[in-house]
């Protein structure tokens, strides 16, 4: 898992965002991990990373005050067991918080891909959102 | 390298099948060309028993006992 | 034995002949070369090979048969005696670029970068384990060759080329000591796995989880690659025509199929300990056969609640040659949903995939390694299969001869509940710890 | 995300599996601190009763009870960071590193800029040698590559870019040429889904002889420089130049794919081939030089298979079709024969491989019922489904072009390997010398 943490310093992770720097000159678990490492010349090699678009921060939208008496959209992505799932949370509400309205829906179309009917009916009928992924 | 016969008349052949696909086909084959070219050599066919890497003692000693020279057939 | 004879081998083999022979001491043996294939050619179209030329000398095949039956031996054919086999010397001394570009034309390497394997980092490998550096680890051969042997340092040097870090180095003269090449010499281009258990997979990092058979993680390619570079090196194979002769070739001999058992996260116990160990030993085992598939597109991989592990193996094995074994490599989700439908040990799993993975003898006889491997052995009287070539042809028989044919290890990061097989053979487990 | 953006709030739910990718993810596309809960993984599988119970405990990653913290994700007032705008540029590190020999092998290794093995370090000289071999300007933009398509962003890349990774990989300069067409597909070998998927690629025109490809025996196998680096080229590029290849966020495959390392390259054996080279069939002329990409499950060997050994004539044509059985029909069939098989094909009646295509696509067939029961294979669409009954019979791929054949190896054996992979598309070799 730390090998993945400094993997992740390289790609895009959150720790990354909040400016701490990409890659460090020297890695000191290296350093001590070989012992002394063999004198040599000094080279300078390219980087050999690709360039990445630059990423527009999204706001998150206001959040509610409360879910008494909202609607909640239970949105699946499709991957096996989702609908299931989505259904127990649908069951915990009526248990747990009566008031909120819940409405199960399938995304359209790949799971990565958007379902533009569902958004416009999401945005006209919905207060919050709560969405699967995964299996 | 085994002393090599003066000649394959009256001499028994053997043709040894190691198993590969097609090596019967070609013994037959050869077969048929010693009876129709050397008539006084017998020819004998015979597939090795085991997979083909491995020896077959069995008919080892058939042939020592029994046999001249062998002509044996790898691969396909 | 005393019997003249006279080997016919098609063309396609012909360095591998004439190589063969002189390895096995025989430089000078009197090989007759017919054209190639045979297989699948009419007997009139093989007749006239018979009758005619050998594609090799030119000269009239059947008179060369004759000829090398009767022909009086000279002088060269007679000779007994050793000759020893030059594989240059100890050392060689250029620029690093030199150098790369000098094991890459010598066939030292798997046409792809190395580490150079200079003094210094051979001795930092070596320190990794007690072991003496003019010790012998083991003999090994590509296939039926008169094995070459090795040191530990030499083995060193293969580990420092592929990339090895020293901590890593127990664990390839395991590999080594075992003596099973990972090319082997045969026209059928196969493929070969390792399983590792034990605490080293986590002292190591091995990866065991998401992209666990991928080129994810430094020991998994790494040691992966050095038992290719140790077959080419100290195993004298890898030389195409020569001892490599799968037609096609098996893009897994680069890095050899690693498999880090993921042990935390099974139901059942580790290979290892069924093989035998103790479960904090650090053992990696071998397997050879095929290749590796996936197991999610079969027939029966589409029922959630209940897998259909039934037919999903038999459309899988449908293709598996009975000749190797079946290594199921299965994802923790696929090990803890079977553990829930009772299978609560890989032997009961193995029982009843024994069982239940069949075929008719028809179509057991209409497989080729049935004709080339089985059929011999029934020949022979060995069982299963001298029984089988007396059943009739809608007789049903298991896919694979015998239960022991099957091995099942846990590896995957869960993301899907997926298995992938192998249609390979259990070798040997070895001892890592003895390296140390 | 996008509903966020219509200013809905949105509490994500994923099993923790997917954690890591959840969170990178989440920032790549431009939300660093999305409210994501996590549940315990899978939930494909488990009953009712214990999805429940996953609900009424613990967010696994937070430890706090789960259901309340999607009632927060949804309700709690928003922190400074959270409601922030504006652009940022994801960082790739330093344009050069400097250390000695050891220490950048090592540097690299850590930075996940390798396949973990050694690499030829990419030095301004060999970088530029490399460049030599080709017209482009080391500027100009190669392609875009995304881990997959719609999930990540595509990053764009350049020839110099793409220049260092064929130098790591060991490639010689003559090799450029051919990993600028592989680079201008933007088609990644490491393409992320939680299946292990392998990519491959078919090498045509006189280049293969140009480059010393080996067609021959082993041709697939680690037994020539051209096949080697330019497989493992690609590998290295799609962690590179697209940042992919990292697992658990841009790479998903639960246990992964050994092919991954090298991908399969096959260069195609035209001089013992009977048949109309791979890129001929594609609307290429025989001496262009055409790189031809698939994608898919993986491969096999079709020696296990049933119908190889009926004697005396080997029914090769018989034995493909029921190899295929375990395939799914979501992708199609690759056939990698060797030229002992094309021949015998040939002595068949099968002058084309359109003629081999044409037969096995009817007579593959699978009935309706075994269809169902398996998860990557679909039924026939349109008017004729609707009288399929379980146990119709119909042929598992729709149409003829589902079935590719390639003729490869070195004429030892009349055998022949399989892939249950897809045509993807064909590119010029030569508009990038």
């Amino acid at each position: 898992m730390n090998r993945r943490n400094l993997l992740g310093l390289l790609g895009m992770s959150p720790v990354a965002l909040a400016g701490m720097p990409a890659l460090a000159a020297t890695d000191k678990k290296t350093d001590t991990k070989k012992g002394a490492a063999p004198a040599g010349p000094i080279l300078e090699v390219l980087n050999p990373r690709g360039t990445p678009p630059p990423i527009t921060l999204i706001p998150m939208a206001k959040r509610l005050d409360t879910l008494n008496g909202k609607t909640i959209y239970l949105v699946s992505d499709g991957f096996p067991g989702a609908d299931a799932f989505l259904n127990q949370i649908s069951i915990w509400f009526k248990k747990n918080m009566p008031s909120v309205t819940t409405v199960y829906r399938l995304k359209a179309g790949g799971f990565a891909d958007d379902d533009p009917k569902l958004m416009a009916e999401i945005k006209d009928k919905g207060n919050a959102v709560i969405m699967a992924i995964g299996h | 390298m085994a002393p090599r016969l003066d000649s394959l008349h009256g001499k028994t052949v053997y043709l040894v099948d190691t198993g590969f696909h097609g090596s019967d086909v070609l013994l037959h084959q050869i077969q048929a060309w010693f009876s129709a070219n050397l008539p006084d050599t017998t020819t004998v066919f015979k597939r090795k028993a085991g997979p083909y890497a491995e020896d077959d003692p069995a008919l080892w000693k058939e042939i020592k006992s029994q046999g001249n020279a062998v002509i044996m057939a790898v691969g396909h | 034995m005393g019997i003249p004879s006279a080997p016919l081998v098609t063309k396609a083999f012909k360095d591998l002949a004439i190589l063969n022979a002189a390895k096995r001491g025989m430089p000078h043996e009197r090989i007759c070369f017919t054209p190639h294939p045979i297989w699948g050619k009419t007997p009139e179209e093989v007749r006239a090979y018979v009758e005619g030329p050998d594609p090799v000398t030119g000269k009239p095949l059947m008179k060369e048969v004759v000829d090398a039956l009767t022909v009086p031996l000279s002088e060269e054919d007679k000779k007994s005696g050793t000759v020893s086999v030059s594989t240059g010397p100890a050392t060689f001394t250029d620029t690093a670029d030199n150098l790369q570009e000098f094991y890459l034309n010598n066939g030292y390497t798997d046409f792809l970068p190395i580490i150079l394997p200079t003094e210094e980092r051979v001795d930092r490998m070596m320190r990794a384990t007690s072991h003496k550096p003019d010790e012998v680890v083991g003999k090994m051969a590509a296939g039926a060759y008169p094995p070459w042997s090795y040191s530990v340092r030499q083995v060193a040097a293969s580990a420092v080329m592929a990339g090895c870090r020293p901590e890593y180095f127990p664990i390839v003269l395991a590999i080594a000591s075992s003596g099973m090449a990972s090319l082997f010499s045969s026209t059928n281009s196969f493929a070969f796995a390792m399983v590792i258990n034990g605490p080293i997979r986590d002292k190591l990092e091995f990866n065991y989880g998401i992209g666990a058979l991928g080129p994810f993680a430094q020991p998994n390619a790494t040691i992966g690659r050095a038992w290719t570079l140790l077959s080419k090196n100290l195993g004298n194979g890898g030389i195409p025509g020569d001892t490599y002769l799968g037609s096609l070739g098996n893009n897994l001999n680069y890095n050899n199929v690693v498999i880090a058992e993921h042990e935390d996260a099974s139901p059942w116990v580790p290979l290892h300990v069924q093989k035998g160990f103790k479960r904090e030993e650090n053992v990696v085992s071998l397997f050879r056969g095929l290749g590796v598939v996936p197991g999610q597109v079969a027939r029966g991989s589409s029922a959630n609640e209940n897998v259909q592990f039934d037919s999903q193996m038999s459309d899988l094995f449908s293709t598996f040659t009975g000749f190797f074994g079946a290594l199921i490599i299965a994802d923790p989700l696929v090990a803890a949903r079977l553990k829930e439908q009772g299978y609560d040990t890989k032997e009961k799993l193995i029982d009843w995939l024994y069982k239940n993975t069949t075929q008719t003898v028809k179509d057991y006889k209409s497989r080729n390694y049935a004709y080339l491997f089985d059929y011999p052995r029934a020949l022979r009287g060995d069982e299963p299969w001298a029984t089988w070539y007396k059943l009739p042809d809608d007789a049903v028989v298991p896919h694979f001869p015998h239960a022991s044919d099957f091995n099942i290890v846990v590896a995957g990061g869960q993301t899907n509940a997926y298995p992938q097989a192998g249609n390979l053979s259990y070798g040997v487990s070895v001892s890592i710890d003895k390296w140390m | 995300m996008q509903i966020e953006k219509m200013g809905i709030p949105t509490a994500p739910m994923v099993t923790i599996a997917f954690k890591d990718l959840a969170l990178t993810n989440a920032a790549k596309r431009g939300m660093p601190h999305e409210r994501i809960c996590f549940t315990p993984h899978p939930v494909w599988g488990k009953t009712d009763e214990q999805m429940y119970a996953y609900l009424e405990g613990n967010d696994p990653v937070s430890g706090k009870p789960l259901m309340k913290e999607v009632i927060g994700a949804l309700t709690d007032p928003l922190t400074a960071d959270e409601s922030k705008s504006g652009t940022i540029t994801p960082p790739t590190g330093e344009p050069i590193f400097t250390g000695t020999a050891d220490n950048l092998q090592q540097q690299f290794l850590d930075n996940g800029m390798t396949d973990f093995m050694p690499i030829l370090l990419p030095t301004r000289e060999k970088v530029d040698a490399m460049l030599k071999a080709t017209s482009h300007k080391p500027d100009e933009i190669v392609g875009k590559m995304t881990p997959a398509q719609g999930a990540f962003p595509a990053w764009s890349f350049t020839v110099q870019q793409v220049a260092v990774n064929a130098v790591m990989a060991g490639a010689l300069p003559e090799y450029f040429p051919v990993l600028l067409a592989i680079g201008s597909t933007g088609i990644s070998a490491l393409f992320s889904s939680t299946n292990s998927l392998v990519s491959a690629a078919v090498i045509n025109g006189p280049i293969r002889d140009k480059l010393q490809m080996n067609y021959g025996i082993g041709a697939m196998g680690p037994f020539n420089q051209a096949n080697a680096v330019i497989g493992r080229a690609w590998t290295l590029m799609s962690k590179n130049l697209d940042g992919g290849g990292v697992a658990g966020e841009t790479y998903m495959g639960s246990q992964g794919n050994v092919i991954n390392y090298n991908n399969l390259i096959i260069p195609e054996n035209e001089k013992d081939s009977p048949w109309t080279p791979f890129h001929v069939q594609k609307g290429f002329k025989p001496e262009e030089n055409v790189i031809s990409f698939f994608f898919g499950f993986d491969i096999t060997q079709g020696q296990g298979g049933k119908g190889l050994g009926m004697k005396p004539i080997p029914h090769y044509h018989e034995a493909m079709s029921a190899n295929v059985a375990p395939f799914a029909s979501l992708f199609g069939a690759l056939f990698i024969v060797d030229p002992l098989v094309a021949h015998g094909l040939g002595d068949l009646g099968f002058k084309t491989k359109e003629a081999i295509a044409d037969w096995l696509q009817k007579n593959t067939t699978v009935t309706v019922k075994d269809v169902k029961t398996m998860l990557f294979s679909g039924l026939p669409r349109g008017p004729e489904a609707a009288n399929l009954t379980d146990d119709s019979v119909i042929p598992k791929w729709q149409k003829a072009d589902a079935f590719n054949l390639v003729v490869c190896g070195g004429q030892t054996n009349p055998y022949h390997q399989l892939a249950n992979m897809s045509y993807r598309l064909s590119v010029s070799i030569d508009k990038w010398t």
